[in-house]
């Protein structure tokens, strides 16, 4: 039996690090959601996209390494939010450092086919940390959701910051 | 999980209509695709997402990736999409402005 | 970041031991069976049930623990099988002393409403071996496929060994 | 996951449709239903399986256990089931000789 650390109520899936497993991730996280009733289903999508992407930051952290590395989904919920982190051991990173794109306008954009994961990630869910270390990353999502869920819903519409989208 | 590949001929608009979810995983093949077509002569393609349940951020570069080798060869690559949730993806990442965007197949062949 | 104890490729699905997570439990598995192209939709279900029926025994071994016990599913694949592993902390049993079913033609079958998975679970998989210990007991699953499939595929209509259908 | 549980009445005939997956979660819901229906003096029931995606072996344990309450009552509970895989479960526990088991809904209550 693997350590459950942490809530007892805490969902745990552990894929090895290949791309063929991230739509399981999805699979999971979004039965999972859709369980909990107070989250409307274009925020499930939201909540789904978000960890893919986590997901495959994840997987990708790995890519030089060895192959046999692992990374693990933990599930867990509380009264007014849900929360999902993703664990890798690859080599970590700094959030702060990434760069930002150019305008869309720009015809340089067209050379920007990477970094949108990120960006997405944070206009998605409600609060997201990144958390790298000599042993790897640990990405937390969290959701607000049940009697708080409208005071905290993101308009979607609305770029988030980091991308420039003025002409 | 499957990725559907279906290209067709509409006069001089190459129709690539993409089924399933298009990830890390499946991306690779809808690239492939793409610079085949290309590589073929195809330099006006339209990608018809109507049938796509799932994209992510690998999926919008392989397409910002296809949109800019079809610019260098003097061709375009548009999309055909109407769904919500995978329309969102585009506005979020401000792509909206960078790709034309269709409400139908026969939209993007006429046009 | 759990221990993964065992072969790199493996996929571990980490539960509270509680019955509305058995679902999730089968979403899991069918969804992994599917990708696995030579086993045969009707075999994928046959997994799933068998898979379902241990989870189920898992769950309510705890049923008079802790109740933040949890149970663990471990899926492996190899060239001519699949193996899926469930894993609890109850108190275990000895699979050879459970009781037979009277015929169903005696009226006494009617007392019968429990009892059915384990046959249930020996009749749907290619092998099953139960392993009590006093830490719990792990239930290990093993369906043959790809190049070996016909050879071992059971027929679903005979009754199994541990029913008694005569009349 | 959702348990879909419709009682309508056909003649002397009650029939109680289930939909979606019955296991050790929903099985439970069955259960009380069928004893409520009981109570109120419905001691013929057909349960309608169609529209049943998963049935393990509580869900098997439920249906017997109404069978013999209807039983004690001079009644009746039979099965509409066509469904290869839901079948097979009755089939491999022998419950095919325990329960009358209908092509439909109209079998059930014609007969
Ligand atoms: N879990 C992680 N471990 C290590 N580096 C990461 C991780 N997540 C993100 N990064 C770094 O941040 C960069 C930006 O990530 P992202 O915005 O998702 O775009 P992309 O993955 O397309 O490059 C990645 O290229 C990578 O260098
Ligand atoms: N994982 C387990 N831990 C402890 N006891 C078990 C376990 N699995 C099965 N058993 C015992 O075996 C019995 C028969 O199991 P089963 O055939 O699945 O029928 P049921 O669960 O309906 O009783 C159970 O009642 C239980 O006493």
């Amino acid at each position: 039996m693997s350590s459950s650390n942490g809530t007892p109520s805490a969902i745990e899936l552990e894929i090895p690090a290949r791309p063929e497993y991230v739509g399981l991730a999805r699979l999971v996280v979004s039965s999972l959601a859709s369980s909990r009733r107070t989250l409307a289903d274009d925020r499930i999508d939201d909540l789904k996209l978000a960890v893919s992407e986590a997901c495959t930051n994840a997987i990708e952290a790995h890519v030089d390494l060895d192959v046999s590395e692992r990374v693990l989904l933990r599930w867990s919920e509380a009264d007014d939010h849900l929360q999902v982190q993703v664990e890798d051991r690859g080599q970590g990173f700094d959030p702060r450092l990434l760069p930002t794109h150019p305008p869309v306008t720009d015809p340089e954009r067209l050379n920007f086919e990477r970094g949108l994961g990120i960006p997405l990630i944070r206009s998605l869910v409600d609060r997201v940390e990144f958390d790298p270390s000599d042993d790897g990353t640990s990405v937390r999502i969290v959701m607000f959701c049940g009697p708080f869920e409208n005071d905290f819903e993101a308009d979607g519409e609305v770029p988030p910051p980091g991308f420039n989208t003025a002409g | 999980m499957d990725l559907g590949l279906d290209v067709t001929e509409h006069g001089d608009v190459t129709v690539l209509a993409v089924r399933g979810e298009v990830d890390v995983y499946t991306a690779p093949r809808l690239r492939e695709k793409l610079v085949e077509l290309v590589s073929q002569g195809k330099h006006n393609i339209t990608v018809d997402l109507e049938a796509v349940d799932f994209l992510d951020s690998t999926g919008l570069g392989v397409l910002v990736g296809g949109l800019k080798r079809l610019r260098s060869h003097e061709g375009d690559l548009s999309l055909v999409c109407t769904q919500h949730r995978i329309l969102k993806v585009f506005e979020i990442t401000g792509l909206t402005k960078v790709f034309t965007i269709h409400a139908s197949v026969d939209d993007a062949v006429g046009a």
